[in-house]
């Protein structure tokens, strides 16, 4: 059943949307934390643009990105000239389409388990010579891991679906941004192709499956570890 | 209004359908609406049984599937429009070439380049510039050098957008993209013809959907379709 | 060793506090919602006062007119909260151990476990802090607050969830631990007792966000009116003694007030040295003739100053015992059945064991 | 800016998008706690199911609806005679859509929540005499209700956005299941229709942005009456 | 009215307690960490015990045998917990308000008013309950607990963080609660007097998780080796004694204790009436002769039963007075010059005023 097109497709999607979890978490971490601390009125429409992504037809989002991070743009050029940083038909492209449309919801649930900490504990902290950086690694961090791991299993479950953004802006390149979900879709659209997009629908299952459970392991050491009395 | 008709058409004829059924209607006591997306959700949509009563498809296949499972009146099926395949650069770009068994698209295109398609297992209008390379040829040495959209107005947005060197679209993308440039076109006879057949669905006994169908073949309508770059391929 | 003057409003409670004090131990006292965490809170530099001037162990910690404020991680404070707000994500070891990663001064393996054995938390060290119970996380929190080194210990009802037994070690500890290493304390409780027993040096009373006393600790105890009415049962003075000698048969010592002989359990003080004992003033017996074959030890002849009646059918009698001031409650029925007046000498009798229980320190002045 | 067409597609989008949220929140509770509080091991298959539809390309969940509800197949066929309730090509199955790519949003924060709950004040209702209905009702739901609203904005957000599913179940029917992203895919793709898919594009922004400040002004208040210290 | 008998493995912690009471009050009694709250949370149905049998006023409300479990919320307890435990989503009346909602009887609004009153929280009925002070918070559990028309009363150290005046106010009126509505109620403390004050009837001391002592207060009180050394200062005996008369003018009553007078601040008991005063051994000198002109009104002639030695060179003197036993505390070397010995007849005298602050209940048998 795993023919070497479907194994590559596979690793493929895991590697991008793994890629795609892993460089959004610390601005997600930020905004987050920007989200459940700050008291700037402000702050809603920074809510707002995390937001969107997900109330835009991915398709759009997708071609926005284009518009924004293409070759010919002034943004993706000048990252394409000074770090050789391409997007639009790149793996890359793909991965950060997929960040792009998962961000709202890394960011959601890590901004909900922030919110929940209780302040008292991290007034301790301080008083026992904690900088609020410290504070903030040993203490919050840790508090708020939950909501991490929430918003890590959300984010990469939808970069792992992400099929409109991404094959708009970084196209459909067999071994380059050919993503499972990409895959599934050019079967789908082909009279006959139902049953090889079922074999790739039933991979894209056992992958989630495989991801849910090692997060739901993560988070089980993680509360046996913390809380609950 | 007392007459309802509801017209799946693919979504590359969004404008012209739009534009005709706006003047069919300005005459008619009907409400008539049409569903834009592309032919393959459409036909499965209807193999579940849409209660759509008019089926515009954007290629054969899958009005064939229709006709072989029974899902549309074989007797109202014709086909309506023709397209042309043609490649296209970005508008400022300076390419310039015929399409011939001995043109290299791949130095146009350059180590880092792709040329824009369609989908070319799935979209209609990849399938036909496939079938158009490797007609001429040379589909071989484009291996790895093809982006494939999720369909042609991605594939056309990739060019005008300048990210892609080159494109392969309907003629009719192209008269509408100020951004972008026809280089050359591709032969009529390089692939399949590109024909839009319309058929009345199975069951459907709406004589107002008839009525529309009819007006679709009319010199009126045609002068709409034209207008949007599709060529008419018969009047009544 | 502090110098607090701040206003602060919460809700509509204000705080305006204003104090000094120079010794290492200051007893903050008053009733339920007075003020006083909010005040170790502030001192904590954990709640910003809208004014004011804070001043701890010798530095400027705020000052709202140069806007200065450090911030709280820089105070090096030893917070024992009201309750405890232990790290839920780390086990006892580690809450223990978490002050000691940003002090300075690292304490030393002896000085951990010197902390668990006193506290007897040695066996939960590998367990969660959920779980625990009330007294054990209270006495976590307390060894937290001690070994992060601090410049300055606030302790909020530290003792609340505690056994007594347990209270016997924890109080003298820190006792020590201030006395060694300077440490200045600040102590909330509700136990007058505790206070008594920790916080000889200076007391200061807060009602309704206001300081209604702040001296030392022996003008806090003949001040009944302060301490209310329950509180009154510890109401008395300090007197102040020297070691003459110890009777180690009898497990005593003997010392000399003014020129007479005062019996109390043996003090580990040598001979010289001059303690101060906590007379409470419902422990103290009265009579006219100087009683013979009684149990009690201690009779002190004293000459009444004064005779204040209290509401309860109660009277306070002051006494003068050489320079000292002595003070006894008894009935008005006893005071009237003794025909007590000013200027007459009197026999007061204390009990040594009554002695037994209260604290002395080492004495420099009250 | 507003015409007639474009007050249509939001007036419905937003009517969608409701539906799907409302119809979904009863069960999502129920799911939410399921997974927050059951011991049983076999609840990770149920989160796996639950998370499905973000990993799925939407094409695909779409198809499985159409086939699954449409009017030919079994289940909706009984539907559509015993309730006379019909799906496909109906906003009802947009709503339907929505829903079901929206529900592991809906589903995930309020988990988070539920699980954030200290259970000891739960146990104190209880001895107050509130059975665990009761406790479930003016305890539990209260105190998650931050997360039930995050939840509400993420599966809102995404309902309104929601594209590949709703238009392969339910088509793109003006005035019956062509919502906001299914109207801007349809602009985009001809000629010419980029300013009007724009103009509907920042309609969808202002909606989205509404709906926020509305759940962030619900959500301060809810603080407000709630914790912090 | 209270039947236990049940064993629980917690981690490496197991509770193993059996015990019966009849009486009205418990008092849960033990060091940290013994197992109190444990035990309490079992009784009320939050923790299901891995074996035994409980009965809760005079239904059982667990049965492992019968596999019976009646569920929390249907075991109409009113519980204190150790830390409040209030709601944060709710205002302070709604949280005093809530156990109403489930409560058969509802309490009146005069009863609200009394136990609002009482708790002095008035003022804070609107507010929020975070930011109350930490005795706040305690004092609105006790009235969300006493709200909900409670058929038993668990409350775990309900007083940790009062004030005296407020402890004050709170014992007695759950005292007469608990007299009024024949409520039984199971209290927790480390501080022996609160229990003394409230929990005359009975006494389960509690030690890594088993139960040490299981009786009436006076025996508790005679064993100072259950109560550990500090609370050895409230060892001591409960006298039976018989309201004779009162005697406003000076605000004390009399007592006959046998055939002897005692004189003790007035208590609102009509003649005839019977009480149990606490007299702590330590309060109780001792006198070879009737002493005269003393300040002390109670001077009871007792009969020297026993002595015996104490670690810290004291003596606990056991004596009959009547009937009664009653106990002294004094120092070895008084006892030797004393030369005190069993069977000889010496005088008690105890100060009115220590009997002030300690409790008597309308009795019944101890
Ligand atoms: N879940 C648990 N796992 C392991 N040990 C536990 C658990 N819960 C409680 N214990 C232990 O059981 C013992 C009894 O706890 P409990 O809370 O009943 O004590 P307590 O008598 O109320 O003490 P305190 O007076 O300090 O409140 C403690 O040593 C505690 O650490
Ligand atoms: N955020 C706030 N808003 C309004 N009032 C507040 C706030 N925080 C504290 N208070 C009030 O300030 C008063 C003082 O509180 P604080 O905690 O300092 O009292 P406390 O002296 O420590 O009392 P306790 O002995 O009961 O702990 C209380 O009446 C409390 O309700
Ligand atoms: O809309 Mo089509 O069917 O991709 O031309
Ligand atoms: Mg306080
Ligand atoms: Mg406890």
């Amino acid at each position: 059943m795993f023919d070497t097109t479907t194994l590559e497709v596979l690793s493929l999607s895991l590697w991008v949307a793994t890629t795609a979890v892993v460089i959004s978490l610390p601005l997600a971490l930020a905004v987050a934390w920007f989200l459940a601390r700050s008291r700037w009125r402000g702050k809603m429409v920074v809510d707002a643009l995390v937001h969107l992504p997900l109330v835009m037809p991915p398709v759009v989002t997708g071609y926005l990105l284009l518009v924004g991070l293409g070759r010919n743009s002034v943004v993706g050029g000048w990252l394409a000239d000074t770090f050789g940083l391409v997007f639009a038909f790149k793996w890359t492209g793909a991965a950060l389409a997929g960040a792009i449309m998962g961000f709202p919801l890394l960011v959601r649930p890590i901004r909900l388990s922030l919110e929940a900490i209780d302040s008292r504990v991290e007034s301790a902290a301080a008083t026992l010579g904690a900088s609020p950086m410290w504070v903030a690694l040993t203490v919050t961090l840790p508090l708020a891991l939950p909501g991490v791991i929430a918003g890590l299993v959300l984010a990469f479950a939808r970069a792992l679906g992400e099929f409109g953004a991404t094959i708009t802006f970084a196209s459909n390149i067999p071994g380059e941004t050919r993503t499972l979900p990409i895959a599934i879709y050019t079967f789908i659209q082909v009279p006959g192709g139902e049953s090889r997009a079922a074999q790739l629908i039933l991979v894209s299952i056992a992958v989630s499956l495989a991801a849910l459970v090692a997060s739901e392991l993560i988070a089980r050491r993680v509360k046996r570890l913390q809380a609950a009395a | 209004k007392n007459d309802h008709i509801l017209v799946f058409a693919a979504a590359s004829l969004k404008n012209a359908m739009d534009g005709v059924v706006d003047v069919y209607a300005q005459d008619h006591d009907t409400d008539v609406r049409v569903s834009y997306a592309g032919s393959s959700t459409l036909a499965r949509q209807i193999e579940q049984g849409a209660p759509a009563d008019l089926y515009v498809s954007a290629n054969q296949s899958w009005m064939d599937r229709l006709e072989d499972g029974g899902d549309i009146q074989p007797a109202s099926r014709f086909d309506l429009l023709r397209n042309a395949l043609v490649l296209v650069a970005p508008r400022d770009s300076d390419t310039a070439l015929e399409l011939n068994r001995a043109t290299d698209i791949r130095s146009v295109l350059g180590e880092q380049g792709y040329l824009a398609m369609a989908n070319t297992d799935a979209v209609p209008a990849g399938v036909y510039g496939r079938q158009a390379l490797q007609t001429l040829g040379l589909w071989q040495s484009l291996q790895g050098h093809i982006a494939q959209a999720e369909d042609v107005r991605a594939a056309l947005a990739l060019v005008a957008r300048g990210e892609a060197p080159l494109g392969v679209v309907y003629a009719s993308d192209a008269v509408a993209e100020k951004n972008v440039r026809v280089v050359a076109k591709f032969a009529n006879d390089s692939h399949d013809p590109i024909v839009y057949p319309a058929a009345l669905l199975d069951g459907i006994d709406n004589p107002a959907a008839e009525n529309l169908l009819a007006f679709m073949r009319t010199d009126k309508a045609a002068e709409i379709f034209a207008r949007w770059g599709f060529e008419v391929v018969a009047t009544d | 060793m502090l110098s607090i003057d701040i206003t602060h409003r919460q809700g509509d409670f204000t705080l305006e506090c204003a104090f000094d004090s120079d010794a290492r131990v200051t007893g903050l006292f008053g009733p339920s919602g007075a003020g006083k965490s909010s005040l170790l809170r502030i001192i904590a530099g954990l709640v910003r006062p809208d004014r004011g001037r804070i001043e701890l162990a010798g530095r400027c910690v705020f000052d709202s007119a140069r806007r200065l404020q450090v911030p709280a991680h820089k105070r090096r404070i030893g917070y024992v909260f009201q309750r405890a707000r232990l790290f839920a994500h780390l086990n006892v070891r580690h809450n223990l151990g978490y002050g000691a990663w940003f002090a300075r001064e690292k304490p030393g393996r002896a000085r951990f476990e010197q902390v668990v054995d006193m506290l007897d938390i040695g066996p939960l060290l590998d367990r969660r802090v959920t779980g625990l119970s009330g007294g054990e996380q209270q006495r976590v929190a307390i060894g937290r607050a001690l070994l992060s080194n601090p410049a300055v210990l606030l302790l909020d009802e530290p003792l609340a969830s505690l056994d007594v037994a347990r209270r016997q070690e924890v109080l003298p500890y820190i006792e020590r631990l201030s006395a060694q290493s300077e440490l200045p304390i600040v102590f909330v409780s509700h136990q007058l007792d505790e206070l008594l027993r920790l916080a000889n040096r200076r007391v200061v009373a807060v009602r309704d966000g206001r300081v209604t006393f702040s001296g030392p600790t022996a003008e806090f105890l003949a001040r009944p009116s302060l301490l209310g009415a329950e509180q009154a049962r510890d109401a008395g003075v300090l007197l102040r003694g020297e070691v003459v000698t110890h009777l180690p048969e009898h497990g005593l010592s003997e010392l000399t007030c003014g020129a007479q002989s005062l019996y109390v359990p043996h003090v580990a003080h040598p001979a010289g040295a001059a303690i101060t004992l906590h007379v409470r003033a419902r422990d103290v017996m009265l009579a006219r003739q100087r009683p013979t074959d009684i149990s009690a030890l201690n009779v002190l002849e004293a000459r009444i100053e004064s005779l204040v009646a209290d509401g309860d059918y109660a009277v306070n009698v002051h006494m003068q015992v050489g320079e000292q001031a002595l003070e006894a409650r008894i009935t008005q029925r006893s005071a009237e059945a003794l025909a007590l007046a000013p200027g007459q000498t009197i026999h007061a009798v204390i009990k040594s064991l009554a002695l037994a229980e209260q604290a002395w320190e080492r004495l420099g002045s009250i």
